[in-house]
């Protein structure tokens, strides 16, 4: 278990302010944030590159805060790779074992094993610049992996590939992981990997962290204004709530998941809104009605805006929207359940 | 119209070009060239040769072993009165030589330190050993920057990484940064090698210009041109040509 | 351990930049201070400093002049025989200003362009305005290479949004480019003045050291230092670190 | 009327090949490619920053081939702004009148019209340096709108801002393009401005332009693999095509919108099939059975995967997927209009 108690680090204009996370043995866990969140000084942090101004780490028990990075058995993958461009695949991979002075019979067997784990065998005596992105990356994780890391963290490693190389490598990390149980940080700005790949995520901001949880949890439960823009919850209605679990929204009386009294803001994702031309059966759901506004397609998806005493914003797939044969100026029905509907305090938010 | 401002800023720099080759030519066609050979066989050129490749390499291997580890510590560290060293560092580099020659000999020849090293063997005032050490003292600066900025063009990352795979500071120096920055060091190198042996006026105040004992190549060139032997300083001049048109 | 290497090229530095304040100090703190006072208000010294100002100061506004349209080009354009010009443009940088001198003279003291350039009054030849020419032949190259690389750090989308705004291209390097070069054709001249005071050698061969006549600044130090007048040579010195460190 | 009649440019890595175009009479036109197709050299080549190799370019049927940049009256607008720093915005906007000699009193005039309409009349003393991205690009669009430019060049004007400045800018331009109704060439690789802007697309790869169209067609009738793997369609289906309009794939018999015999590729768009675990009706729809691969949920979006003879993927909303009920091994139909299958030849496709 990696644990990172009440972390405070300082460097030029990046931070990171009493941060605390713990990420469970064998779990893939991913931090989320915006470019200057801290993202990258937390891993280089919890690698030992630097140390931290206060706060403690442990690694499966063990307080790392002030050992060097070369003691710590933690891997690190940049986004940019950083293969030694002098030094081929090979000998790139077998760097760490060759600073622990193994046997060479030894570090051939073990660059072998992991350059066939990362389906790299053939590329062992190319150099790193005659590689393609997907294949420095690879290379770059087998280096680390060799080591046989009690913790790897990936630096946004997906970020510098073309898309089709990102979809092939996000399903590589998948299976690696399956296959040796490494815990593994990764870190990204990009949604497409949570779903695929993390066991729980963590939502950093300005070298804060706002939220954990699972991806499930993230997407449809944020706990804040910056999450749940972040993670795309297009409606949020500021309101009161109350105990029993209904918030007051204007005229409009929704019955959301869970009860927070006072000042609330209701986040409902625009894609678990039903839209209706015909009256919806309410089955212990939310129905609003209100006024179609506008209609806008958009590649696969239409978004549809509706002013309901609030404004609405529903998105549909383009088959689902053909099915509901709504256009502007159309009154129509809403539906939405009350897990649907997330409720968070509204009071401590910042300007 | 837009091309004649191109075509005028070209043709300025065309003149200018002729003018440099002009002045380059002139000195290297004027000895005819059966005076020319004679010139760089006689004895005294042959001397100047040897003393200025001998100095200038002595001179650029010093400034590498010196530069690394400042221009290191220049680029990756922050310390108290970083930039103020930094300043320190190039100010040799803008102050004439003849004036960085003439704290040498004041700092060798009267202070208590010189005179100490010159009781213990190490004389630099008017040996050729001085002759080393001004082209040190006057080209480390130019070395150290370039090494500072190979050093700063090496990603800190490949350093973080290489720890992280179990390499102490000096390892991740040895085994990446170092062979990382081949390149740049070469060049650096060939830069200060170059200008070794075209340096006069930091060598002509602490090591004088005594014939045959102290005459390098620019020297030789100040000393024939002063006693009116004109083909011999052409022939030095020629020398110092070939060296600057081949390093670049 | 990880910090012993940092301690080590730390130390290094500290030592390097420690010997290079010893040598400065070394000259200024060399003169007792009425000594150098008197010195400085000598007539011979208050010549040299006066000519050093002017030589330099003309020479460096030459150097603009011609750097601006040459780096120009070579920053935008792309012509034949473009790359050999970056080249022979950076060669009097690396040649030694010695020779750079030697091949002056035999420019305007014996070639025909320079014989009729004399006969016409413009007599470059052991004259103030040899020193001149000397020192923009050496420094053009530095001023070069900084106006270049100025004018290389401005996106050329800015002209091009400029031409698309209806200026002609000379009309979009004088109200676009040139004002976002300032500061680095600012820093560029400072450069290019305070190697002008300096500059020994070039100006030594083409203009000689004739006192009173073509006495600046680096030739009063040598001048002095050969007759052993040190405490002169010393305030010539002076004058010159406190130039290099100000310019700075 | 913008006419680029088979214009060829080479630049260094980057280059032209070819590419014909015209624009309408304020028309709002989008070119659409990946990093390195072009898009910013064909601008510039419009601009007259450079010459073409070979081909001509037309404005309002005048051969502008050869005419100086600052004679052709087309403004132009870079990603990076490209404000004059030395200049407050006031200067900046005047820019172009005052090369023109214009009155003083006029150009203040103009200027102040022109910063109303992009509403930064209040920045018009202040410097670029001390403006947000968002206030740049306004002021860099309102430099090249007071020239009154025959064809306003934007070159990925909304890439270097954050979501929402983005999003009010793209609003902006599309109130801008409505009130001036200048002829509009805008290039970027973001989708979302196609929709919310186009009246029509070209999509670039390599120097060539490869499809044009209505951004409905773009992104529902790609004619190549190219283009349905940019826009999205990820069901692209090999088969052979008959000339009534169906198109055998396997055992399949798809009805397609077009008609091409032989060789052919069926593009169908995830989001435009419906899915159920009860018999679909045809209703002259395609119908296929099948059994669900698997459910990847994707923030708000859920896919899912179905084996059918040949794979199949479809795209649901979070509550159009909790509607049909699916999990993964459910015997499943799926239903999809001809419209919906857009047909395209691969003969001629390269590899």
């Amino acid at each position: 278990m990696l644990v990172i108690d009440s972390v405070s680090k300082s460097l030029g204009e990046f931070s990171l302010s009493n941060v605390s996370l713990s990420v469970e043995d064998g779990e893939y866990f991913i931090v989320l944030g915006p470019t200057g969140a801290g993202k990258t000084i937390l891993l280089e942090t919890i690698a030992g590159v630097y140390s931290p101004n206060a706060g403690r780490i442990l690694l499966n028990g063990r307080d790392i805060t002030e050992v060097p990075a070369r003691e710590r058995n933690i891997g690190m993958v940049y986004q940019d790779y950083m293969l030694f461009p002098h030094l081929n695949v090979e000998a790139n991979i077998g760097f760490g074992l060759k600073s622990r002075r193994a046997d060479p019979a030894f570090i051939r067997g073990k660059v072998e094993e992991s350059a066939d784990l990362l389906n790299i065998s053939h590329l062992l005596h190319r150099y790193p610049g005659t590689l393609s992105g997907g294949e420095q990356q690879r290379s770059a994780i087998a280096r680390a992996l060799v080591m046989e890391p009690e913790a790897l963290l990936l630096d946004e490693p997906l970020s510098a590939l073309d898309v089709k190389t990102r979809e092939s490598l996000r399903a590589e990390l998948a299976r690696i992981h399956e296959a040796t149980g490494t815990t593994i940080v990764h870190i990204t700005h990009n949604f497409e990997e949570v779903f695929d790949l993390a066991d729980r995520v963590a939502i950093m901001r300005g070298g804060d962290v706002i939220q954990v949880g699972t991806p499930e949890e993230i997407f449809r439960r944020p706990n804040s204004d910056f999450v749940a823009g972040f993670v795309g919850v297009e409606n949020l209605l500021r309101g009161t709530g109350s105990a029993n679990g209904t918030v007051a929204v204007g005229d409009l009386r929704i019955r959301a998941e869970n009860a927070i009294p006072g000042p609330v803001s209701v986040a409902i994702r625009p894609e678990e809104i039903q839209i209706s031309k015909v009256p919806l059966p309410e089955n212990g759901r939310n129905v609003v009605f209100g006024r179609v506004d506008s209609v806008r397609p958009n590649g696969g998806l239409v978004r549809v805006s509706v002013e309901a005493g609030v404004p609405f914003r529903v998105t549909l797939t383009r088959q689902g929207f053909e099915e509901t044969g709504v256009a502007p100026g159309d009154a129509v029905y809403l539906a939405f359940r009350p897990s649907a509907a997330h409720v968070y305090s509204s009071g401590e938010e910042e300007a | 119209n837009s091309s004649y401002f191109r075509m005028a800023t070209v043709a300025v720099a065309l003149f200018i070009a002729a003018f440099i080759v002009m002045i380059l030519v002139g000195v290297v066609t004027h000895s005819p060239p059966a005076v020319l050979i004679e010139c760089f066989l006689s004895e005294e050129i042959q001397f100047a040769i040897r003393l200025s490749i001998v100095t200038s390499v002595i001179s650029t291997l010093l400034c590498i072993l010196v530069a690394m580890p400042v221009a290191y510590a220049l680029a990756r560290y922050t310390f108290p009165g970083k930039s103020v060293m930094n300043m320190l560092m190039d100010i040799p580099m803008a102050l004439p030589p003849l004036v960085a020659g003439v704290g040498l000999l004041l700092f060798f020849g009267v202070s208590p330190v010189g005179k100490s090293l010159a009781a213990a063997g190490l004389a630099f005032v008017f040996t050729p050993l001085g002759i080393i050490m001004a082209q040190f003292f006057v080209n480390l600066p130019y070395m150290l920057r370039v090494t500072r900025s190979t050093f700063q063009g090496v990603n800190p990352r490949y350093e973080h990484v290489a720890k992280t795979l179990g390499c102490t500071d000096a390892q991740a120096f040895w085994r990446v940064t170092l062979p990382m920055s081949w390149n740049g060091l070469l060049a650096g190198s060939v830069i200060t090698w170059s200008k070794g042996i075209g340096e006069f006026g930091a060598g002509l105040m602490l090591a004088g210009a005594t014939r045959m004992k102290t005459e390098t190549l620019p020297l030789s060139l100040f000393l024939n041109m002063s006693t009116g032997k004109l083909e011999y300083a052409i022939a030095a001049a020629t020398i110092l040509i070939m060296i600057s048109v081949v390093s670049l």
